[in-house]
């Protein structure tokens, strides 16, 4: 799991499978407003993405997308978009986590909420696949010195 | 005897479910089975809530617009569901960092048999 | 001691058992977590997330809403969790410098 | 603005610092500390004005989110919650600050991580004290467990096994827990505390209410380690690095009493109470029995722990004012007594090399303020008139007095006396004996330079050497423990302006 | 859905589990587990929860297993009960 294999069958599965999988992770990500899916329904199919390639074609080849060395950094920064929206609206007067106290005027409460449960999807996407990937990596040992 | 039946088989195999979950997190030795038996017992929670939600009749908790909104009861109870979202991300997790301890048990002692984990211990002392 | 391990199981087992007869059947539509109004009358949350949760947030899909504004700080609660598990594998088990 | 937002800012800060810190490491290592050190400052001083206004204005409810109870998430911060937090924010600060030396010491290239997840971990007991929502005390409750199992997996080798062991009991006293909570779901309708109680006299399925109640107390009192179910704590308090149980030993167990109390306030139910009074006087006997026959002082602390959480339970379980008052303030005392002895423990450790009591001959001549600290806890522990650790004592046996319950007076009794034994055997050989030096990591690194010593001696086992060198703890380690030692005696001195001003408005009505 | 075939599910559902627990080869019971998540994704959609039901789906047999497998691969296979 952690050299490329040497079969080119999997190979080329796992690099033609990869993106439609988080095509259809990022579609769900954006359907989550009208149908079942959402921020973590998403992040899991990106991360199961990324995971294929990891297991496919090798950890060092598939740093591409998300590099070991930044997974942990951006678990923290998709938590952080999420709690920041909440102090953005305690800064502006509400309660932690109030979307109608955001800082955009021109839109009502009620659209307001729906743009800040989008953009609070957004952390938990980041959150939640940076973090599944860091784990599997963890497990390998692949963020390890010396091993990369 | 059908209605109770009926009415309460999905508490009764949810109750048989977490008992074997208990018992695996009892009674195995492999520590990998421990943790299998862990996803049992959460799975067995999780769907005890879902089981809270459902309404006999009712329709999925997204919005319909030939359904009313009027009446409640024609939609599940989205509450459940939303917590047991969160509650299967917990569940992920723990999972996942169990796992890690097994790894990491596994490179300090080289095995995951609780017995000789205990002896290996020993030995060490 | 194995045998009292699997005689507490069982004595839990036949507790749990006992007690889910007293509840409301499955589908019960009378639940007290199905009704409008709780016996003390404070709105109960599931029916007011069905009426409420478009108008609050032209959102049709209920779990999101409840997800992400009402009980918001549950999935906050959420996300904070994938991170201290993160955190936590990365702590136990990865290695910066040789 | 702060006041206002106390409740939701205490957590979330701990929180958010915990995500600031590996973004901040990503590009520069080395300042995790820092900031640290930053948010439990400032959380600390959030958290004493949110003392001064409940104690001024009465209760804060903080509705998240914006919506009202039943609906949302509420954060309640009576004088009981704000008095709890601060004692949080106040042993994190004093572990912060003691972290700086030790942790470079013990785990030199974990530092962020730690850093981390002791920020997370707080964060979780904050959010577990505040929180006036079911659902949400069991997420913030796997947030702190996590973080705990990882702060107790890094120490010597056998620590993944015990924090494996603790994994496993708290994700099932988790999972009860969550049990527990949809039985109450299904008979009430609602998750919030506030409105439970209230519906909970009109409910018409009383088996799952109280099958509920059962399986939520039993999930919390596997987190609490009471005496049956106490294994997986000793194990896990020793083996962990010093650092990790000097943060986690002081209030890990204490915030799990704090759920006892707000469950128990739920609902009366008094064949629960005396079910759960008498487990707590087994385990104030017991935790003191096994505490005596300890080598070990790290495994002899977690052993009094359980005796300490006893007491505290049988206070809140007793049910009436004084033992209640008895209770909380036990909850302080014993605090402030698990940070003094968990950090000199540390700077023991790290000093004389070895954590083993019959080998600690002449140390406070080595360390002579932190004996003079550790005095000063062994006192309060065994409770001598002016530490806290007295009145605290006091008032649990006035209510066991006052209700009746003259087996539990004996219980408290007897175990004092008990600690009196071992603690006694340890100043005993500590302060009467002739300094010897025993050291079970073979050498530490400076002192072999000193010595002239190379690295093939390290193999040659315990060493024992004559001279006596004068080897007090770094100025950062020695600090917060000074602090403590002090404030056990101010605390003990001022219990009853303390009681008068704070604990009796966080005694409900019984 | 009729609760004849919930039933149905509910018996899989146990049967796996206990299969899954008394498989000695690891691997083996670890591909047991996978079919025991997806069936309690079947019911979680069964039940209505569409939602549960497909995190469930995605994360049972997706992430769950890839953990158990890489787990395995870094451990042992051969389990003694």
């Amino acid at each position: 799991m952690i050299s490329q294999t040497q079969s080119p069958i999997i190979e080329i599965a796992a690099r033609g499978l990869a993106p439609v999988i988080q095509l259809l992770g990022i579609y769900v990500f954006f359907h989550g407003h009208y149908g079942p899916g959402g921020g973590f329904q998403g992040g899991v199919l990106l991360a199961a993405g990324v995971l294929l390639l990891r297991l496919g074609i090798g950890a060092s080849h598939s740093q591409a997308q998300v590099t070991s060395k930044s997974t942990v950094a951006l678990c923290a920064l998709g938590a952080f978009i999420f709690a920041g929206t909440g102090l953005v609206a305690i800064l502006w007067g509400g309660d932690f986590m109030d979307y109608a106290y955001l800082p955009v005027q021109w839109l009502e409460a009620a659209d307001l909420r729906y743009y800040g449960i989008l953009f609070v999807e957004i952390g938990i996407t980041i959150a939640v696949m940076t973090g599944l990937i860091a784990i599997y990596d963890d497990l390998l040992g692949i963020g390890n010195a010396g091993n990369n | 005897m059908l209605e109770i039946i009926e009415g309460y088989y999905a508490y009764f195999f949810l109750m048989l479910l977490f008992v074997i979950g208990l018992y695996a997190m009892m009674m195995k030795r492999n520590l990998m089975k421990k943790i299998m038996g862990m996803s049992m017992i959460q799975s067995a929670a999780i769907l005890f809530w879902i089981l809270s939600a459902f309404k006999e009749g009712a329709t999925v908790p997204i919005l319909d617009r030939a359904i009313s909104l009027d009446n409640p009861d024609l939609y599940l109870n989205p509450l459940p569901h939303t917590l047991m979202l969160t509650a299967i991300v917990v569940a992920v997790v723990t999972l996942g960092v169990s796992i890690a301890l097994a790894v990491a048990i596994y490179q300090n002692y080289n095995t995951l048999d609780e017995r000789e984990l205990l002896a290996r211990m020993e030995e060490e002392k | 001691m194995k045998l009292l391990q699997f005689l507490l199981l069982a004595t839990l087992g036949s507790i749990l058992c006992y007690t889910v007869l007293d509840m409301p059947p499955r589908g019960e539509i009378d639940a007290p977590a199905s009704r409008m109004e709780s016996p003390v009358g404070t709105p109960v949350a599931g029916a007011y997330y069905i009426q409420h949760a478009y108008e609050d947030t032209h959102t049709p899909n209920m779990v999101a809403v409840v997800l992400a504004d009402y009980r918001s700080v549950d999935t906050f609660g959420e996300v904070v969790v994938v991170f201290a598990g993160v955190m936590t594998c990365f702590f136990v088990l990865r290695r910066r410098r040789p | 603005m702060i006041t206002q937002n106390a409740p939701a800012l205490i957590p979330v800060l701990y929180l958010v610092a915990a995500m600031i810190i590996p973004m901040v490491d990503y590009f520069r290592s080395g300042l995790s500390y820092f900031i640290a050190l930053l948010a439990s400052i400032s959380i600390f001083g959030i958290s004493l004005m949110g003392l001064q206004e409940v104690i001024t204005n009465g209760p804060i409810s903080y509705h998240l989110a914006g919506w009202m109870p039943p609906l949302g998430i509420e954060l309640v911060m009576d004088s009981l919650s704000a008095f709890i937090c601060v004692i949080i924010s106040a042993s994190a600060l004093l572990v912060m600050i003691y972290s700086r030396t030790n942790l470079v010491q013990e785990l030199p290239d974990k530092t962020m991580g730690f850093y981390g997840l002791s920020m997370l971990f707080m964060g979780g007991l904050a959010g577990i004290a505040l929180t006036g929502d079911f659902f949400n005390l069991f997420v913030f409750l796997e947030i702190s467990a996590l973080a705990s199992y990882g702060l107790m997996a890094i120490g010597v080798k056998r620590a993944p096994v015990s924090a494996f062991r603790y994994l496993v009991l708290g994700t099932a006293g988790a999972i009860f827990y969550l049990m527990g909570v949809v039985f109450i779901f299904i008979s009430t309708g609602t998750l919030n505390m506030a409105d439970v109680s209230n519906i909970l006299p009109h409910v018409e399925y009383v088996r799952p209410v109280i099958a509920g109640l059962v399986l939520i107390i039993l999930g919390i009192i596997i987190k609490m380690g009471i005496f049956p179910i106490h294994h997986w704590l000793p194990d896990a308090y020793t083996d962990a690095s010093s650092t990790a149980s000097a943060l986690i030993a002081p209030i890990g167990t204490k915030v799990a009493a704090y759920v006892l109390i707000r469950v128990l306030t739920i609902y009366e139910f008094p064949p629960l109470l005396d079910i759960l009074s008498w487990i707590a006087a087994l385990s104030i006997v017991a935790g003191s029995v096994l505490a005596i026959a300890q080598p070990n002082i790290k495994r002899m602390l977690a052993y009094s722990s359980i005796a300490n959480i006893g007491y505290i339970t049988l206070g809140i379980t007793l049910a009436n004012p004084l033992a209640f008052i008895g209770a909380l303030l036990h909850i302080l005392n014993h605090s402030m007594m698990k940070l003094v002895m968990f950090m000199s423990s540390g700077g023991i450790y790290n000093n004389m090399g070895t954590l083993n009591m019959a080998r600690m001959r002449g140390f406070p001549l080595v360390m002579p303020f932190t004996a003079l600290a550790f005095i000063v806890a062994v006192m309060s522990m065994v409770g001598i008139p002016p530490t806290s650790g007295f009145f605290s004592k006091l008032y649990l046996i006035l209510g066991a007095v006052e209700a009746g319950a003259w087996v539990f007076v004996g219980a408290i009794l007897l175990s004092t006396l008990l600690g009196l034994v071992y603690l006694f055997r340890f100043i005993n050989i500590a302060f009467f004996r002739p300094y010897e030096k025993y050291d079970d990591r073979m050498i530490i690194q400076g002192e072999s330079r000193k010595l002239g010593l190379n690295d093939e001696d390290k193999d040659a086992g315990p060493k024992i050497y004559e001279t006596m060198p004068r080897n007090e703890m770094s100025i950062s380690m020695l600090l917060p423990v000074l602090i403590v030692a002090v404030g056990i005696i101010l605390v003990g001195v001022f219990n009853g302006v303390l009681i008068d001003k704070v604990i009796s408005l966080a005694v409900p009505d019984f | 859905m009729p609760w004849e075939i919930e039933f149905l599910l509910f018996i899989i559902l146990i049967v796996s589990a206990v299969i899954s627990l008394i498989l000695k080869n690891l691997l083996a019971a670890v591909v047991t587990l996978t079919i025991y998540s997806f069936t309690v994704a079947l019911i979680m959609i069964s039940l209505g929860a569409v939602d549960v039901g497909f995190t469930e789906a995605v994360v049972g047999a997706g992430v769950v297993g890839i953990f158990f497998v890489v787990a395995i691969f870094k451990t042992t296979r051969k389990s003694y009960d």
